[in-house]
């Protein structure tokens, strides 16, 4: 099999996932013996018409983002989506709890109006486009990352857990973040991450997303418990552009 | 056939396929040869953990009879990672092979001198196709031979050579259906337990076993005991999540029992009672 | 050998030659709770300590190992861990744990990557000089222990008695040969704190008796409890990795970049989560949380207790501390039972 | 003989963003020079309306995944402006610490990663690999040891979860902190190597000097990151952070999705060598001796000269890096927890991210939720400046071949270092 192209593109973001993907380090000399990278504007200056992965990190914004996302899905045999931006609409959907109009002109003022400050709706990649894997996280775990290009070179699905952090993070021996009245969406978001977070001190923000079927009504007695409100709770949950579930507590 | 105990019980044994033949669209069959050149030495209703280097292991039962010697058969469904990497071999490759684990068929037992009543659906042929031959090539040591087989459609049909060689054996009743035909099936159609009254049970000779679907043994037994068959002349081989195979990791548990242990071959008498069974 | 009796100066001197001696991985704070880790200085030893946050199942069986590595498709080689270490201050409960794994390691198929640790390590035990919050060894039998480790420790004032029971403890108390025997009066007064344990670590209080434990979850699977308490279950599995007692787990493959070697993978798992029973075509044989709730339960007071006739639950308190959901008090769900559906 | 120049480099590449270059030209006379900026905006100030405090570090800290502990640190000191809380000198000093990690990790994959491949006539890092292996293996020394830096402190690489008002969620152990010394001590010979490496390179870097000015934090007798005010080559006098909307003017134009700014001229620059011109005198032995090494001098005005600065620079953080260690292992690691009771409050803060200096204001309701937030990113504020250096640099070297000038302008794009992302995510009520 000879190896697969792939290509990288970036929407709105922080790039902090590619970010994790040179963070490899000499790792990505491995990388390149197992794929050929055809393009990746912020390595490197090639560019390419045809691949057989598309990684596609960010969040679609702009109708013309939305345009351009579909012509590389049609290149692309695989389509991964890299990062929360991606994978939920990640930090960026914060800005639908406004109305568009009010946030152009809450950051340029009488310059909203100009016709290349548009803006839209925030959306995944895959409420665009089909999404054939997802490597959540803000940012993504590149270790993980590197085991789902190596699954994807032999053949493999990837493992992705479908039990919640709170797994990973006991497996490290933290306290909860819970015994300091602490709003840890840990049970309820996806794992995978090592729990990172919640091992630094810091409650885990959700950025991979909720469980298949987070048990929100639980949630909300535990806040209860701890004299927070359903408000909180909520806040939090939307800060990663986290689905319905997590909405409608 | 335990390992020694200072031997470690996930150390695949390496093995080579020797054959490998597309059977449906999604099923494979496979014959494997130990590198040892030892037998297997299972039993029929055994499985083995069949492991993919880097894909992991899956428990596959074995399909053919003890009396093959030299190697033996399996049926492998596309279903995962293991499984799709299974049917990527060719001949000559390479797997990892532990086992044989678990309960099997009690051909040597219970079965011995009665009548046999097989009821397999889809790819429960593959495990009771090992007993299936075993009692054939022990012809007189059984009674009346009765086979019910039951698929989807009849592309789903397994073993269609082997079918007919089982037609034309002495006292045996081969009976087959399909859920759904199509245009070229003749054959009865229909969910398998419309087979049972075309043929005659004898419930103090009998022994039935019974492999299928988790849906298709509920209704079955409910039959069975309409025939006033006995929950002990039951056999049923049960198929759960398994990791390790020798009663360690937990996934197979059917309430307190371990699948990999106390079956997957269980009396029907002894999990009647055991709510997660069936 | 009788029971030294040790100063609390002459103890760290004691440790610190172990230290020396073998690697000891030992009780020690994090932050303001407590870990088993590896013991680089004796000062930084905590036997007042509460209760570890991960129980010491993880020196035998670790959240993550490998099992063996493979070079090619038939190529498989066994990862044995067998360094020997010394695992230093277990509380009573932890050692019924540990006793208990070992039979079930052990037992029909011997698990050499479990007992290669496990033989590899002497156990010094120490009773419990502090309470947590949620612990109800006492109801369990397990508030002290006569057996299932090398040393035990006991703290008498301001002493220790160390006391060795097996050859291998005896050989690391040689060095003690010169240390004064435990008199009368503390031992007397070893005598009374066990007393006391028994008595006092009942943070919560189990009504129904241990013999009738199975028999009454043998009465009670359709108890409504198992759907109560599980309507509050995030399925999140905690309860499970932080108790002494499981020992689920999943198996992975990994590999190396040249895609042909790498090495197959344990890591804990739990009948808690969402799909510890999922097999393919996605059907999950046990799809209800109350459904997984109930098999943790049954498991703990039935089903191991089936097997080797032991309950499964040493009354650590840990699950207690760990559900965020606060429903995985066994004590109250043992309880619930006693009373009509 | 007649000669058209066109010149359209969309998404200029090795950068963290997306900048258009276009130059279009006809016998020598310009039409049309430009700087665009067409990322797609964000609208950060217009997200975190609403949030608590608790949550704007998380937030924010996405603007940009470079300068994400930057980022974090503006907005926490921001909040302890508003909400009168002080962090302990431990804090203060550990917080520099971990903000030292981002700058060696940007520094070296900045100079390492992307400036070196133009030097070296490579359109990546890769090729590299295998024609100066063991410069692309110092260079991955370094920019691991920033990330596993970071990691340790920041609690993870990029977007960092350790940092909250008022203290820290998780302190490092003293163990972890000696640890660090070492491979900090351990590492100064790999910058030598670096710094000799880019020195052999220095020659091809442009000779092209335009008077500027230059904008960074300044504090006496320190080359500051992190205190201080907002000093400029223009003037003496400074501003304090709480005032900086009086330096960077913002304003839209046409070209840019990202908000320019102007201070005491048409444009200014931030930056490595900003902090240079303004720190120079303050830099640590090792550092001067390098910057010396270079011929750097105070006063500097070639753009193409940041690249150098920021080889001075990372000698200079893991110089100050060393005592700031000895200074928390001499004073002990004093177990804290943060502790923030919410109030009403308007508070800003300016920190050094790699690529210039960063503001961050926001004012809170006495939930501490926040009702207006102003952020105003580096790269935005050079935006006008890059522009302003294409309309000197062009008429100089139009004679040359298109590709050359072509190269030159990506050049000059990237020695700025440039994080269009995060530029794009600035915002600012006033518009002028
Ligand atoms: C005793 C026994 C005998 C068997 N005999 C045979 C046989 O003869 N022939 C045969 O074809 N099969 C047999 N099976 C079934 C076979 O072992 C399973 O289908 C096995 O999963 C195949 O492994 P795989 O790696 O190919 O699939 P996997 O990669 O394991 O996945 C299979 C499917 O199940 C899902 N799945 C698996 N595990 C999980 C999980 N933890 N969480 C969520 N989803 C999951 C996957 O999404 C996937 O769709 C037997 C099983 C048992 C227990
Ligand atoms: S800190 Fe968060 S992730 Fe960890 S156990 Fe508690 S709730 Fe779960
Ligand atoms: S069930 Fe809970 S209390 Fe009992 S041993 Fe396990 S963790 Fe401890
Ligand atoms: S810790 Fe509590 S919420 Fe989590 S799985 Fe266990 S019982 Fe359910």
């Amino acid at each position: 099999m000879s190896k697969p192209r792939v290509a990288i593109f970036d929407f709105a973001c922080c790039e902090g996932c590619q970010l994790q993907i040179v963070n490899l380090e000499e790792e990505i000399l491995d990388l390149l013996t197992v794929v050929q990278p055809v393009e990746w504007r912020e390595a490197m200056s090639d560019h390419s018409e045809s691949y057989d992965i598309a990684i596609v990190e960010g969040s679609i914004t702009r109708p013309e983002d939305e345009a351009r996302l579909k012509q590389i899905r049609e290149r692309a045999g695989i389509l991964i989506a890299l990062g929360a931006c991606a994978t939920l609409g990640g930090v960026n959907k914060l800005k639908d709890n406004f109305e568009l109009e009010d946030v152009k002109r809450c950051v340029y003022g009488e310059a909203a109006a100009m016709p290349h400050l548009a803006t839209a709706r925030v959306k995944a990649v895959d409420e665009v486009v089909k999404v054939d894997f997802k490597v959540h996280g803000c940012p993504i775990n590149n270790k993980e990352f590197a085991a789902i290009v190596r699954c994807l070179a032999t053949g493999k699905t990837p493992v992705i857990p479908s039990y919640p952090v709170c797994v990973e993070c006991k497996k490290r021996e933290n306290v909860c973040r819970y015994e300091y009245q602490e709003i840890c969406l840990g049970p309820l978001t996806r794992a995978g991450c090592n729990a990172p977070c919640p091992s630094a001190g810091f409650w885990c923000f959700g950025c991979r997303g909720a469980v298949d079927e987070p048990n929100v009504n639980a949630a909300r007695d535990v806040m209860a418990r701890y004299g927070r409100t359903v408000e909180d709770l909520k806040s939090r949950m939307l800060l990663f552009g986290s689905r319905q579930e997590f909405a409608n507590v | 056939m335990k390992p020694a105990v200072n031997g470690d019980i996930y150390l695949p044994m390496p093995a080579t396929a020797v054959q490998v033949a597309p059977m449906t669209a999604s099923e494979s069959f496979f014959e494997f040869r130990l590198d040892s050149g030892s037998d297997l030495g299972h039993m029929p209703g055994q499985f083995v953990e069949v492991s993919i280097a880097g894909q992991g292991e899956a428990p596959i039962s074995i399909s053919s009879s003890p009396t093959l010697k030299g190697s033996f058969q399996m049926v492998v469904r596309n279903v995962g990672n293991v499984s799709r990497a299974m049917h990527a071999l060719k001949p000559g490759d390479k797997a990892g092979i532990r086992g044989p684990f678990g309960t099997h068929f009690p051909v040597e037992t219970a079965m011995k001198g009665r009548d046999i009543l097989f009821i397999c659906g889809g790819i429960g042929l593959v495990p009771v196709r090992s007993a299936i031959h075993y009692v054939f090539e022990h012809r007189r040591d059984y009674g009346k031979v009765n086979i019910l087989f039951g698929t989807k459609t009849p592309a789903d049909r397994l073993f269609t050579e082997d079918m007919e060689r089982w037609k034309v054996q002495p006292d045996t009743t081969f009976l087959e259906t399909v859920d759904r035909g199509d245009p070229r099936w003749k054959g009865h159609t229909g969910v398998i337990t419309t087979l049972l009254p075309d043929v005659t049970v004898d419930p103090a000779k009998t022994v039935a076993v019974i492999c299928g679907p988790p849906i298709m043994y509920k209704f079955v037994i409910m039959e069975l005991r309409k025939r006033e068959l006995d929950d002990d002349r039951i056999y049923i081989s049960l198929e759960r999540h398994m990791k390790c195979g020798v009663g360690k990791c937990g996934h197979c548990q059917v309430n307190g029992l371990y699948v990999c242990q106390k079956g997957p071959v269980f009396r029907y008498a002894d999990v009647s009672a055991v709510r997660e069974a069936i | 050998m009788n029971a030294k009796k040790l100063c609390l100066n002459a103890m760290q001197a004691w440790v610190e030659s172990l230290i020396g001696k073998c690697r000891v991985i030992g009780v020690q704070a994090k932050g303001e709770r407590f870990v088993f880790a590896p013991l680089t200085r004796a000062r930084d030893l905590r036997l007042d300590y509460d209760v570890t946050l991960i129980p010491p199942k993880a020196c035998f069986l670790p959240p993550q190992e490998t099992l063996l590595t493979f070079t090619g498709p038939a190529g498989y080689r066994s990862v044995v861990d067998d360094e020997p270490f010394i695992l230093l201050g277990v509380h009573p409960y932890d050692v019924a744990a540990i006793a208990q794994m070992d039979r079930l390691f052990e037992q029909d198929y011997a698990d050499v990557h479990y007992l290669a640790r496990r033989r590899g390590a002497v156990l010094i035990a120490c009773d419990i000089q502090t309470a947590s919050p949620n612990v109800f060894a006492g109801c369990m039998g397990t508030a002290t222990a006569d057996e299932g480790f090398d040393i035990l420790l006991t703290r008498v004032g301001d002493h220790y008695l160390v006391d060795a029971r097996t050859d291998a403890g005896k050989a690391l108390t040689d060095s003690l040969a010169s240390a004064p025997d435990a008199d009368a009066v503390s031992l007397a007064r070893r005598e009374q704190l066990w007393l006391d344990n028994r008595k006092l670590l009942r943070k919560h209080d189990l009504k129904p008796s241990l013999a009738e434990l199975p028999g009454l979850l043998e009465r009670s699977y359709e108890h409504p409890v198992w759907k109560d308490k599980a309507r509050h279950c995030f399925s999140c599995g905690s309860c499970v990795m932080v108790c002494p007692t499981c020992y689920c787990f999943d198996v992975q493959d990994e590999v190396d970049w040249d895609l042909k070697c790498g090495r197959r993978c344990r890591t804990w798992d739990g009948c808690m989560l969402k799909d510890f029973a999922t097999v393919a075509g996605a059907h999950n044989f046990r799809k209800d949380k109350a459904d997984r709730y109930r098999h943790r339960w049954y498991r703990k007071g039935k089903y191991v207790y089936d097997k080797i006739g032991q309950i499964a639950c040493v009354g650590c308190g840990r699950c207690v501390t760990a559900c965020v959901a606060g429903i995985s008090n066994p004590v109250d769900v043992y309880n619930r039972l006693l009373e009509a559906p | 003989m007649s000669r058209t120049i066109d010149i359209q480099v969309h998404h200029v590449t090795r950068i963290e963003g997306h900048g258009t270059i276009v130059l279009n030209a006809k016998d020598g006379a310009i039409r049309k020079i430009e700087w665009q900026v067409p990322e797609a905006p964000r609208f950060f100030e217009a997200m975190v309306r609403g949030r608590s405090w608790e949550d704007i570090q998380t937030i924010v800290s996405r603007i940009c995944g470079i300068c994400s502990v930057t980022h974090s640190l503006a907005a926490i000191r921001a909040i302890e402006n508003a909400m009168n809380i002080r962090g302990s000198e431990q804090t203060e000093t550990l917080r520099m610490l971990t903000h030292y990690s981002e700058q060696l990790e940007s520094h070296s994959l900045h100079v390492g990663y992307l400036v070196a491949p133009d030097l070296l006539g490579q359109k990546s890092v890769v090729p590299l690999a295998s024609s100066h292996p063991d410069l692309v293996k110092t260079v991955i020394r370094i920019h691991r040891l920033g990330n596993q830096w970071m990691e340790l402190l920041a609690g993870r690489m990029t977007h960092p979860v350790t940092l909250k008002p008022g203290g820290f969620a998780r302190l490092p152990a003293e163990t972890e902190l000696r640890d660090l010394q070492q491979r900090l001590k351990d590492i100064v010979p790999a910058l030598t190597t670096l710094a000799d490496a880019v020195l052999s390179l220095a020659g091809k870097l442009p000779a092209f000097d335009r008077p500027t000015e230059y904008v960074g934090l300044v504090n006496p007798g320190e080359y500051t990151f992190y205190h201080g005010d907002i000093g400029s080559t223009d003037t003496r006098e400074t501003v304090s952070p709480q005032k900086f909307e009086s330096v960077v003017n913002e304003y839209v134009t046409p070209q840019s999705t990202a908000k320019w700014t102007r201070w005491h001229r048409d444009s200014y620059a931030v930056g490595s060598l900003a902090r240079y011109n303004l720190n120079a005198d303050h830099l640590l032995p090792l550092a001067k001796e390098t910057a010396g090494r270079f011929g750097l001098k105070k006063g500097c005005c070639n753009p193409y000269m940041n690249s150098v600065a920021q080889v001075v620079e990372t000698v200079q953080i893991v110089e100050h890096s060393l005592q700031l260690i000895d200074r928390l292992l001499t004073a002990g690691i004093r177990p804290e927890r943060p502790k923030v009771t919410p109030k009403a409050g308007d508070g800003a803060a300016a920190v050094e991210a790699p690529r210039g200096i960063l503001f961050h204001r926001y004012v809170f309701d006495e939930n501490g939720v926040c009702e207006r937030a102003n952020l105003c990113i580096p790269t935005n504020q050079n935006h006008a400046n890059i522009q302003k250096d294409f309309e000197a640099l062009v008429p100089r070297i139009i004679d040359r071949s298109q590709d050359e000038i072509r190269h030159l302008l990506e050049m000059l794009v990237r020695s700025y270092d440039p994080c269009v992302s995060c530029s794009t995510h600035c915002l600012d009520v006033e518009f002028v």
